[in-house]
């Protein structure tokens, strides 16, 4: 049954990892082009829906297991409170990001911005998957391999 | 005097690719099957990826290239999610049918 | 295991080129995102049914390929061209069969795409030995084309393995 | 050296000229076109056609460096992508069965 959709499984299996790494270049660079963690994060999810559509959800939640979505989901907002938690040990306000480098604010912030999109990143990754789980879990009205 | 020939011709080209994304709207609109509809969504959007290069040379903003390159991505799995979406939404209405018939 | 690591240093090399950053900080995240990237497809690969995806191409051959798909564009969108803008346009649309014969399912995947990338032939459907074509203004010499196309991509397959 | 640089704008400027005609043409054909197989046709004149022009007239224009290589890379992809996203909107309508027309002067429709 490969040769139904060859085509689409070989091009999903090509663009797949080009995708990911695209992904955590918008994530990284925030700070230099147009882009962040939200973008980053969508990018991320859709390279896993991609893999979910063309190959079944079955195989996907083995790539990214359901229990993890959720694990993941917390821990995006669990990087970003901490961050703003650890500029307060430090003695400053709350998400104040010259805490981490006091001589050099500049490298500060940059450090800062670097960790709260990554969890902003994180965060968003998980939401993406989990709705589409959600909406792809409903009970399919005809096998994966006859569309 | 020669620097603003490329301001001219990208600005042209804006112009050609707009006329191109009315033209396949209109298809979009007319278009008497589903699959005119998705055909036309998909060169529209490879019309969006070449217009938003275009603007990002016009602008002088070379980082608008990202945009495109997301752009082409996130039209390409659209594409796909919509055609296997409809794809599973004929089956549906045909158990649907069934139904009715018991 | 080398495929591995040739896909990480593949990445590596798209991602230096992305940004062109020349600091440290960006140079490990990019090393560590594309073993990252890596890993991820591996887990990828082996949770499908549809395993590896075996690479057999001659970069060179390939390169030479390209080239040649270039001018054929270039050919068949003329062709396309004085069709769309005649004023009765003259189409004679058949269905017809292209057999193939590479044997790796990128070099069939190649085939199909090149077919559907010049303008005038569509792949509709991939069966067992032949793909199902569309051809917008057909004539018998379409025939003649597709199996030169089939032979040059064939071409292409070879001995490098990963 | 100077003229050489003028001529090269030139054909960049030529290259995305001809390339928005190029889309102009594939937009046009789609919506002249009979039915839904020969319309597939018409975009795919977009497809290739109009992307290698226009983003090697932009590529020229840029001269020879990272954002060449960005143009590149959305070259390559849209390469990918395009012929991929056409194939499975031509096999989905194949598998619903919508037939091409045999005479060219019948009326545009669907053949159930």
């Amino acid at each position: 049954m490969i040769f139904h959709h060859l085509i689409l499984r070989v091009v999903t299996k090509l663009l797949v990892g080009t995708i990911i790494l695209f992904a955590l270049y918008v994530q990284f660079h925030g700070d230099f082009s147009p882009g962040g963690g939200f973008q980053a994060g969508v990018i991320m999810a859709v390279a896993f829906i991609l893999y979910g559509i063309v190959f079944s959800l079955e195989s996907v939640k083995k790539v990214f297991p359901e229990w993890l979505v959720h694990k993941i989901l917390a821990l995006g907002v669990l990087i970003y409170a901490c961050t703003g938690i650890a500029t307060m040990l430090l003695g400053y306000d709350f998400l104040d990001y010259d805490a981490f480098a006091p001589l050099h604010p500049t490298h500060g912030q940059h450090w800062g911005l670097l960790a709260i999109e990554f969890g902003v990143g994180v965060t968003v990754t998980g939401v993406m998957v989990a709705i589409y789980y959600a909406f792809a879990g409903r009970p399919p009205s005809l096998p994966d391999e006859d569309w | 005097m020669i620097s603003t020939i490329p301001h001219f011709v990208f600005l042209i080209a804006l112009l050609m690719l707009f006329i191109a994304m009315v033209l396949v709207l209109l298809r979009l609109y007319k278009g008497p099957t589903l699959y005119d509809r998705v055909l036309s969504t998909n060169s529209f959007g490879t019309q969006t990826v070449l217009f938003i290069g275009v603007l990002g040379f016009l602008c002088e903003r070379p980082d608008f290239l990202d945009i495109a390159l997301l752009y082409a991505l996130i039209n390409f799995v659209s594409t796909i999610a919509i055609l296997k979406f409809f794809r599973y939404r004929a089956i549906g209405d045909i158990l649907i049918e069934r139904e009715a018939k018991k | 295991m080398l495929r591995s690591i040739f896909t990480a240093i593949f990445l590596f090399a798209l991602w230096y080129l992305m940004s062109g950053i020349d600091k440290t900080l960006t140079l490990v995240l990019g090393a560590g995102s594309s073993v990252f990237a890596v890993w991820i497809v591996r887990r990828m690969d082996e949770a499908s049914n549809f395993k590896c995806l075996s690479v057999h191409l001659r970069p060179i051959e390939f390169g030479k390929y390209i080239f040649w798909v270039l001018a054929e564009i270039a050919k068949s969108n003329w062709t396309v061209i004085k069709i769309v803008l005649s004023p009765n346009m003259d189409i004679k649309q058949k269905m017809y069969e292209v057999p193939f014969t590479q044997k790796s399912d990128l070099g069939q995947a190649v085939f199909a795409n090149t077919i559907t990338l010049t303008p005038g032939t569509i792949t509709v459907e991939v069966e067992a030995d032949h793909f199902l074509v569309h051809g917008l203004s057909y004539s018998f010499d379409d025939h003649a084309a597709l199996a030169e196309m089939d032979r040059r991509v064939s071409k292409t397959e070879g001995i490098v393995d990963l | 050296m100077n003229i050489f640089l003028d001529l090269l704008q030139v054909i960049a400027w030529i290259c995305i000229f001809s390339g928005g005609i190029l889309v102009i043409i594939g937009a046009l054909g789609s919506l002249r076109f009979p039915d839904f197989w020969s319309r597939l046709h018409a975009a795919s004149v977009t497809d290739s056609g109009g992307v290698i022009l226009l983003l090697l007239g932009m590529g020229i224009h840029s001269g020879f460096n990272l954002i060449t290589f960005k143009l590149l890379l959305i070259g390559v992809f849209l390469f990918i992508t395009g012929p991929t996203s056409s194939h499975a909107v031509a096999n989905a309508a194949w598998v619903s069965g919508i037939k091409p027309l045999r005479n060219k002067h019948k009326k545009p429709g669907i053949d159930k």
